[in-house]
C-alpha cells in the first residue's frame, strides 16, 4: 500500500499492469491513450520489461497471442477503431484460450469518429466483435483508482480463466489526472503454465497452441467448454456498485463508467431536492449483473429504469434483459463525445417521474 | 465543499501544466482532486483547457460545465468559456492578450495583464503562472507556499527559470489579492 | 549397417495431408533436419499459418503455435521478444505472407526480429483451390485468374526475397528450391545458415523455398517440378540475396 | 550393398524418387495400399548406389536408407 | 422471369448481385465462399464489371468503401475471420453512409475454427462487430432461392438506407446446390448519387465523403442521424416467416437460416405425431422481429419459447428481448460445424413439453 | 501588374490547422497546382489519410474521400477500378502509409493501379503527438523512443521508394523535398510527372516527399529545415528512383 | 415422397459429379432437389461426400444423417456411413477398392466392382459413373435417359470419353436391375 | 517594381519566407495577429526581385506577388 500519487489515467494504467507482474506491452497509437505507450516506453526498460510499437493493432494483436502463447502475461491498449483492427485476433485468441488483457480506452465513433470520450463500444465488448461463439470479460472502472485495480485484478482473472480480458474506459478515464494508490495486494502470482505453453518441449511431449478444429464434433466440444468457461464467469464475477439504494427510490438508474460518476452527482442534487434516485452501476459489463438489476428494478417503489450511456442506447438492450418487462426501461445518453452533465441527467429523470 | 476551476488558453500557453499545479497542491492539503483536460493533438491550434476540481468528498463528476471559477489567456475562450460560470464565481482574464471584457455583474471579473508582467519579468511563458498567482491571490484554493514547492520541484536546477515563475507567481498573487480587497471595500461600500 | 536416411527426430511419425508430390514435405523434413543437427528441438517453437501447411504441427516434433493468416510473424515477434532464449521459426505459404501478411513479414525483417522465416512460394493459394497468389507467373492460370494472370490488370509477381534485401536493418535472405536433388542440397545448407544466424542472435534469418503445388497446378509431380524448373526459376533467381554481415549504406 | 526401406503405407506413388533415382531401380506398384495410392517400390535392389537421393525428395519420408559402411558420400547433406 | 437452374448458392450470389445491377466486386478468398470469387472472376468480365482480389479483408472492405463513395453499387462476400477484419471498414462504411452489400457465409469459430456451417456470428452481425453506434441491416436466407432474392434485395435497401447491408447464410447456404429463377423485377435503378459521391465537382461545389466529427456537437448529431435511420429500418424492414402457427401449438420455435429448415421437417414429423409446435424465422436479424415473436410468444396457447440455432446461443439474447418474461424462453444449439438433424430438435422440443 | 503568385484554384480558401512552419502546406500548395495546370480539378478525387493532413479535404477544392488509417490505396484502387475516368491520389503520411498501411501501398504499386500517392515523410507521427515512425532517423527521440531510436532494437528506417522501385510493375516512383526553395521547384516537378503518368493511364505514380514536423521534432520551422537537411536527405537520397519507361528484367 | 441420397468416396473419384447428375436430371423431371457437399479443400485427402434430397414438396433440412441410399465408393465411407443408412434402404458398395461389406440385413447390399468395370472399358475414372448406373438400376430415382442427356452435355464433344461414360452408366444400370430382380425374386421365395 | 502582398491573417510567423528571401527584405512583426501569431512583413518594398521564392515557401499560402511585366521568370515553377 504506497501513498497517494497524483497520475493520469492512461499512466496509472500502464504502471498498475507492471506492478501485476505484466512486463510485456504491444501497441500502436492512437488517441486518446498513446500516453499508456509512451509512459512504458519510458518505463518497461527500467522494469527489464518489453516495450514494443508495433506496425499496426493487427500486428500487436498478434505479437500478444504469440507472446501469451508463450506463457508471460502480456497486455495491450488501443481505442475504438483500433480495436475493431484487433477483433481477429481476438476471437483466435479466446479460441486458444490465451490469458491477455486488452483496455479500450474508448472514443467516439463509428468510424473515425471523434476523440472524445465515449461508451459506444459495448456492443463490440460484450457481445464479441470478432466472430464466433466467445466471450470476453469486460470490466468497467469509473475512476482512475478503481482502473489501476481493475488493470491489477484482470491479469489474475485472465489466467484463472485463460481468457482475454477487457477493461473499458471512456477518454475521460485515459485523459484525467486522480490520486492513486497501488495495492500490490492486488497483484498475483501467474500460475504455472508450461503445461500448455509454448516454452520447448525439454522433458515433455510438444504443446500446441491453436485453434482449428477441422473435425466438427471437436470444434463442437471446444464451444461447449467455452461456453461453460463463459457460464462459469457468470456464476462468478458479476461486480457492481449500488448507490442511493438504500431507501425506497423511485427511479432506477443503470450506468457505468464515468457516465456513472455524472449520475452520482444527479442523484445527490435531486436528494436535496426531495427525489429519490437508485443506480446499480455495472463493474462487469460481460457477465452482465442480471440478477441483482433485476432485483433492484423490482423492489415495489421502483416505477422505471434508466440506463444512461454515453451512447445511442447499447447497454440498455441487456437492461431489457434483466428487467424483463417488469418495468418499463427508458433510455438516456448522448454520443459523439458530448457528456451529459448532472442538470442534464435530471432532466431526463425528472420527465419521467 | 466542492470548487471547479476551468483554465484555458491557446495551446502552448501553460494551461495544462498550471491546473495540475493546483490539483497536485490540493491533493498534497488532502482534498480530493480530479484534473481533466481537453486532450487530443489531433488537432492542431484551437483552444486548450482544463479543469480541476477540488472537492472534500469522493467527486462525482468530473466534467464541470459550469466552473466557479475561470482563467481565460486568450480571446475566444473568454467567449466560450465566460457565460459558462457560475453566478457569485469569477474570471481571470488575460488582459495583455484580450482586449475585451465580459458583460457579467454576477461574477467578479479580473482582468490581469499576464503576459505584459510575463515579457516584464524576462520570460513570455511565465503568463500562466501569473495568471495561477492571481486566481490564488483572489481565493485561496490552495496555499501558495505549496505550489512554490511544486514550481520548485518542477523547474529543479534550471535557477533562472525556477525564479522567474516565483516572482510570477507572486505578481499575479498581489494582483488577485488587490482585487479582493478593493472588491471587499466596494462590496463594503455598497452594503 | 548404417542408417543413412531416416526420419528426423524433429518430426513426428505421422502422414501428412498433403497431396502425393507436394515439395511441402520435402520442406518440412529439411528444417526438422536443421532443428536436430543443431539440436535445437527442445527450445524451439514453430508458427504455423493458415494454408496447406496449417497442420504443421501435426509433422513436427517441438512446440508450436498456430498463427491467424498472414501474422506469423507477428507471432514470432511476441514470442522472441519475451522469450529471447527459445529458437522461433515461422513456415509460411505465398498467400499467408506475401499477400495478407506482407506488412508483418516486412516490419519484422525491418525490425531484424531474431527469428526464421521458412516462406514457401508455390505461386498459387493451394489451402482454398487454386487463387492467384502474388506471386503466380504471368499467364498462369489460376481459379481467379481464369484467362490466366494478366500482368496489365494486376501487375507482375512479387520477388520478396528481393525486395526484403533492399531494407537496410541486417538480415539473412536466401531463396531455394526442392524440385530436384541438388537444390534439395543447397536448400537444406540455406535452412541450416537461417538458424545459425539466428541462435547466434545475429539477424533475422528469411528463406524463401520454391515449391510445387501439383493439384492446383493441374499437373503431375513431375510435371510440376518441370514447370518449376522452366517457369519460376528463370524469374525468382536462387541464390543469397542478402547477408547480415555485407555492409550495407 | 545399399538397402532402401519403402514404407508402403506412407508411400503416396508421387513418384519423385522414381525420376530422381539415377540408377533408374525405383517404379511405381500396380498394388494400391490402404489409402488409395499406388506405392514405389524396388525394382533391382542390388544396383542401389546409397546415393540417398529417393529418400532426399521423398516428400513423405517413406524410404530410409542404410548402408554398410557410412564412410562415403556423394554430397553433404 | 427465368427458367430454373440448378446453381450452387456461391454462384447464385454472384450472379444475383450481377442481375441486381452490381459489376463490381473486390474480395479475398476464404471457404467456404471461395466459389462467389471464382464465379466472378469468370462472369464479371463477361459483362464489363470489375472482378478484384484483394491482398487481404481489410484491403478489399476498404476498396469497397472508396468504391462506393464514388457512386457506384459494389459488393463481397467472406467468411467469419474475413469479416472480423472488416470490422474497422464496416464502421465507417456505416458511419460515412454508404451503401455497400456484405456476404458472410459463416464457418465455425472462433478463431480459425472449421470450415463447416455455423451462425455463431449473429453478435457479430447484428450487434456491430466494429466499434461505435451504428447497425447493419442483417438478412438471412434459408435456401439457394431466397438468398438470390435477398442479395438483389439487399442493393436496392442499401441504396435506400445509405447504410451497409450484410446477409448471413451459414455455409449450406454457401455450398448446396438448389434450383433457382432470378427474379429480375427484384432489381431496382440505383438513386442519383452525384449529389454525394466523389465523381468530380465538374458544376457543383466539392463533395466529401468522411466520417471525422470533430465538434462533439456535430459528431452527436450524426450519431442521432444515424440512430434514426436504425429505427426507420426497425419501423419498415422487419421480415419473417410463420410456421405452423395457425393452430394453438404448444411451443414457439424461432430459428433462422438452413437451421430453420431442419426444424420445420421436426415440426412436420412432429405434427404427424399430434404434437403442435409452431415457428417464427427471423428474416431480417436486425431489425430484430421483436413485435412478432412477442405476439407469437403471448397467444394463449404457447407455453415456452426455444430458440434453436446453430451457435453457444446468440439469438436467443434478441428473443428473451422479445419474449420479455410473458414465457421461458430456452435455448437449444450446437456449434462447431455440426448441424443438429430433424431428430435432434425433435428430442429438444419433447424436453420441454 | 501581373500576380505571378496566388493560391491555385484547387485550394479553399481555408486557414489550415497545420503548426506554423509545418511543410504540408507546401505539399498541398504544390499538388494543387499541379492538379490546377493539367486542368483536373473538375475530375479529381483526393484521398485523405489518418494523420496530420487528415482534414486535408478542408484545404482542397475538389471531390475527396477520407480513409481509414493506412488504407487510402485500397480507397483508391476501389475508385479508380469502377471510375477510371476520375483522376485519383492519395496523399498520406509515413505512419499511416509505412507502418500501418505498408500492405495496402505495397500491392497496389504491384497491380500498377492508375492512381498517384503523394507520401509526405516527416520521420514521426505528428498527429498523436510525436511517437516513432518507420521512417525516424536512427537516434531520432520520439515519445515512444525517448532515448532516441536504438536501431538494434527496432532496426533502420524504410526507405519507401527504393523499396517500391524493385517491384517489377511499371511506375513512377521519385523522392523530394520542400524544406528549401529550389527542393520545392523539384518537388513540384516530379508531382506534376506523377499526375501526367496517371492522366496517360500509364502507371503508378508514386512522390515521396521529405517535410518537416517542428513540433514534435521540438525544433522552431527553420530549425527543423536545417536538421531534414543535414540528417534525412543523405539517408533518403532524393530523385527518381524508378520510370515505367525503364527496363526492367 | 422424399428420396435421400448420399455419395461417399476418395476425392477425385467423382463423387461430386455424380451427385449433381442425380439432382440435375430430378429437377428437370420437376421434382424439388437439394444437393450438399463435404466442402472445403482446406483439408487434403481423406472422404468427400455429398447427399442428394429429391422430394416432391419443399426440402426442409437439407442434412441428411439417415439416408435412404447410400453409394460408397472406398472403405473407410462404408465404414463410415454404412451403419447411417435407413432400414429397409439399400447400400451400392464399389467392391473393387472396398474389400469388406457390411453386416446388415435390413438394407439391400449391392457389391458392384465398379473400378473393374471401369478399367475394363478403358478408363478408370468412370468407375462413379458405373456406380450411379447400378443404383438408377436399382431404383428409378430418375430415368436413365434424363442422365445420359445431362452426360452428354457434360462431355459435349469428347466423343470418347462421352461414349465411355455413357456404357459405363449402362453397366452399372443392368447390374443394378439385376440385383433388383434377383433380390425381388428372393423376397418372393422368403416371403 | 514587384509588388507582395503578405496576408496577415494567414500568416503564422514562420519564417520560412523570412529566411529564404534572396533580398533578405522580409521580417516578423512585433504585432500578435488574431490567430496569436506574430506575422511576417516587407520590410523594404522596393527591394523586392519579385522572384516568389516567399510565396513557394509559404505553408500557408499566405503570399501573393505581382509584378509588372510578366515576361521574365527567375526559374520555372
Ligand atoms: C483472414 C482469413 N482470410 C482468408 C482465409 C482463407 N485462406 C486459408 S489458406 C489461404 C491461402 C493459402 O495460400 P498460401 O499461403 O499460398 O499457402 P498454400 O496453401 O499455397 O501452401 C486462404 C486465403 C483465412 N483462413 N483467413
Ligand atoms: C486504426 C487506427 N490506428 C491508429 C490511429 C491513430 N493515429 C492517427 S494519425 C496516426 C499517425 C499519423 O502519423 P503520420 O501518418 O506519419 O502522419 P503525420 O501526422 O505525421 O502527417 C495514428 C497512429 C487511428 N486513427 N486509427
Ligand atoms: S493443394 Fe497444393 S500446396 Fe496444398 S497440399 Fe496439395 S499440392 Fe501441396
Ligand atoms: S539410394 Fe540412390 S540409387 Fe539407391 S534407390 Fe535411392 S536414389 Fe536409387
Ligand atoms: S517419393 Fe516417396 S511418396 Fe513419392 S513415390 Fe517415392 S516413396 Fe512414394
Ligand atoms: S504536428 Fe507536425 S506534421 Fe502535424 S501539423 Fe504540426 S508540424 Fe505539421
Ligand atoms: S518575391 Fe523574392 S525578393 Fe520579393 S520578398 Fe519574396 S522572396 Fe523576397
Ligand atoms: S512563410 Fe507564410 S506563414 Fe510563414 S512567416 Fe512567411 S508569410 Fe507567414
Ligand atoms: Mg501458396
Ligand atoms: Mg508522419
Amino acid at each position: 500500500m504506497g501513498k497517494k500519487i497524483l497520475m493520469k489515467g492512461c499512466e496509472a494504467i500502464g504502471e498498475a499492469a507492471i506492478r501485476a507482474g505484466c512486463k510485456h506491452y504491444f501497441a500502436y497509437p492512437i488517441t486518446p491513450q498513446t500516453e499508456v505507450a509512451e509512459y512504458l516506453a519510458r518505463r518497461m526498460p527500467e522494469v527489464g520489461g518489453v516495450f514494443l510499437q508495433a506496425e499496426s493493432e493487427v500486428a500487436a494483436s498478434n505479437m500478444l497471442f504469440g507472446a501469451a502463447g508463450a506463457g508471460v502475461r502480456v497486455f495491450t491498449s488501443s481505442s475504438s477503431p483500433g480495436i475493431s483492427l484487433m477483433s481477429e485476433a481476438i476471437s483466435y485468441i479466446a479460441a486458444a484460450e490465451l490469458p491477455v488483457v486488452f483496455i479500450n480506452i474508448v472514443r467516439s465513433g463509428p468510424g473515425l469518429g471523434g476523440i472524445l470520450p465515449a461508451q459506444s463500444d459495448y456492443f463490440q465488448a460484450t457481445k464479441g466483435g470478432g466472430h464466433g461463439d466467445y466471450r470476453l470479460l469486460v470490466l468497467a472502472p469509473s475512476s482512475v483508482q478503481e482502473a489501476v485495480d481493475l488493470v491489477m485484478t484482470a491479469f489474475t482473472l485472465a489466467d484463472r480463466y485463460r481468457n482475454p480480458i477487457m477493461i473499458i474506459g471512456d477518454g475521460m478515464i485515459g485523459q484525467m489526472m486522480e490520486p492513486v494508490e497501488f495495492h500490490d495486494e492486488l497483484a498475483s502470482e501467474p500460475p504455472e503454465k508450461s503445461g500448455w505453453a509454448t516454452v520447448g518441449c525439454k522433458g515433455r511431449d510438444p504443446v500446441i497452441v491453436k485453434t482449428l478444429y477441422l473435425d466438427p464434433v471437436a470444434c463442437h466440444k471446444h464451444n461447449v467448454k467455452l461456453k461453460e468457461k463463459a457460464d462459469r464467469m457468470v456464476a462468478n464475477e458479476v461486480r457492481g456498485e449500488r448507490y442511493n439504494c438504500e431507501g425506497d427510490y423511485r427511479l432506477l438508474l443503470v450506468s457505468y463508467g464515468t457516465m456513472a460518476r455524472v449520475c452520482k452527482t444527479a442523484i445527490d442534487e435531486l436528494k436535496e431536492q426531495g427525489i429519490e434516485v437508485g443506480m446499480y452501476r455495472p463493474i462487469s459489463l460481460f457477465p452482465f449483473p442480471i440478477l441483482p438489476i433485476r432485483q433492484e428494478a423490482n423492489r415495489p417503489h421502483v416505477q422505471a429504469v434508466l440506463s444512461v450511456e454515453l451512447s445511442m442506447g447499447q447497454m440498455v438492450e441487456d437492461v431489457e434483459r434483466a428487467v424483463l418487462g417488469a418495468r418499463p426501461v427508458h433510455f438516456y445518453g448522448m454520443a459523439g463525445g458530448l457528456v451529459p452533465t448532472p442538470d442534464d441527467v435530471t432532466r431526463a429523470i425528472r420527465e419521467l417521474l | 465543499m466542492q470548487d471547479e476551476v476551468q483554465f484555458a488558453g491557446f495551446g502552448g500557453q501553460g494551461i495544462m501544466l498550471i491546473g495540475k499545479l493546483l490539483a497536485h497542491s490540493a491533493m498534497h492539503e488532502g482534498r480530493e482532486v480530479c484534473w481533466l483536460p481537453s486532450y487530443g493533438p489531433e488537432m492542431r491550434g484551437g483552444t486548450a483547457y482544463c479543469t480541476v476540481v477540488l472537492a472534500d468528498r469522493p467527486i462525482g463528476s468530473p466534467v464541470i460545465s459550469n466552473p466557479r471559477y475561470l482563467v481565460v489567456m486568450n480571446r475566444p475562450s473568454l467567449e466560450k468559456f465566460g457565460p459558462m460560470v457560475k453566478t457569485q464565481g469569477a474570471v481571470v482574464i488575460n488582459s495583455s492578450l484580450i482586449p475585451i471584457s465580459i458583460d457579467r455583474t454576477d461574477i467578479d471579473v479580473l482582468r490581469i495583464p499576464c503576459n505584459d508582467i510575463a515579457v516584464e519579468l524576462g520570460d513570455n511563458r511565465v503568463a500562466s503562472m501569473v495568471a495561477l498567482g492571481a486566481l490564488l491571490g483572489y481565493r485561496t484554493l490552495v496555499d501558495l507556499e505549496g505550489i512554490k514547492e511544486l514550481v520548485k520541484e518542477t523547474f529543479g536546477k534550471k535557477v533562472k527559470v525556477l525564479n522567474i515563475n516565483l516572482l510570477a507567481l507572486e505578481r499575479g498573487f498581489e494582483l488577485g489579492r488587490a482585487f479582493r480587497e478593493s472588491r471587499q471595500g466596494g462590496q463594503e461600500e455598497q452594503g | 549397417m548404417f542408417t543413412v536416411f531416416t526420419r528426423p527426430e524433429a518430426m513426428k511419425d505421422n502422414h501428412t495431408h498433403y497431396c502425393p508430390g507436394c515439395t511441402h514435405g520435402i520442406i518440412h523434413r529439411l528444417v526438422a533436419e536443421a532443428i536436430d543437427e543443431l539440436g535445437l528441438r527442445e527450445r524451439t517453437v514453430g508458427i504455423a499459418p493458415v494454408g496447406c501447411s496449417v497442420l504443421a504441427y501435426n509433422y513436427f516434433n517441438c512446440d508450436f503455435q498456430e498463427a491467424a493468416h498472414g501474422r506469423a510473424p507477428a507471432f514470432a515477434t511476441g514470442i522472441k521478444r519475451v522469450r529471447p532464449d527459445l529458437v522461433v521459426f515461422t513456415y509460411q505459404g505465398d498467400g499467408d505472407l506475401a499477400s495478407i501478411g506482407t506488412n508483418e513479414i516486412l516490419h519484422s525483417a525491418n525490425r531484424g526480429e531474431k527469428f526464421t522465416t521458412i516462406f514457401v512460394n508455390n505461386a498459387v493459394y493451394g489451402m482454398t483451390g487454386g487463387q492467384m497468389a502474388p506471386t503466380t507467373m504471368p499467364n498462369q492460370v489460376t481459379t481467379t485468374t481464369p484467362t490466366g494472370r494478366n500482368v496489365k490488370e494486376v501487375g507482375y509477381p512479387i520477388r520478396v526475397s528481393e525486395m526484403l534485401a533492399t531494407l537496410r536493418t541486417p538480415a539473412y535472405v536466401a531463396r531455394v528450391a526442392v524440385h530436384r536433388p541438388h537444390y534439395v542440397v543447397q536448400a537444406k545448407k540455406a535452412i541450416l545458415k537461417a538458424f545459425r544466424y539466428q541462435v547466434a542472435n545475429r539477424c533475422f534469418s528469411f528463406v524463401e523455398v520454391l515449391s510445387t503445388c501439383p493439384t492446383n497446378w493441374g499437373k503431375s509431380p513431375k510435371e510440376a517440378c518441370d514447370w518449376l524448373e522452366q517457369n519460376m526459376i528463370p524469374y525468382y533467381p536462387l541464390g543469397e540475396h542478402k547477408l547480415p554481415d555485407r555492409d550495407e549504406p | 550393398m545399399p538397402r532402401i526401406v519403402i514404407d508402403e503405407n506412407r508411400c503416396k506413388g508421387c513418384e519423385l524418387c522414381v525420376i530422381n533415382c539415377p540408377q533408374q531401380i525405383l517404379a511405381i506398384s500396380r498394388e494400391i495400399n490402404a489409402r488409395g495410392y499406388f506405392p514405389a517400390k524396388v525394382v533391382d535392389p542390388p544396383r542401389c548406389i546409397g546415393c540417398r537421393i529417393c529418400a532426399i525428395m521423398c516428400p513423405d519420408v517413406a524410404i530410409q536408407v542404410a548402408v554398410n559402411s557410412a564412410q562415403y558420400s556423394f554430397f553433404e547433406y
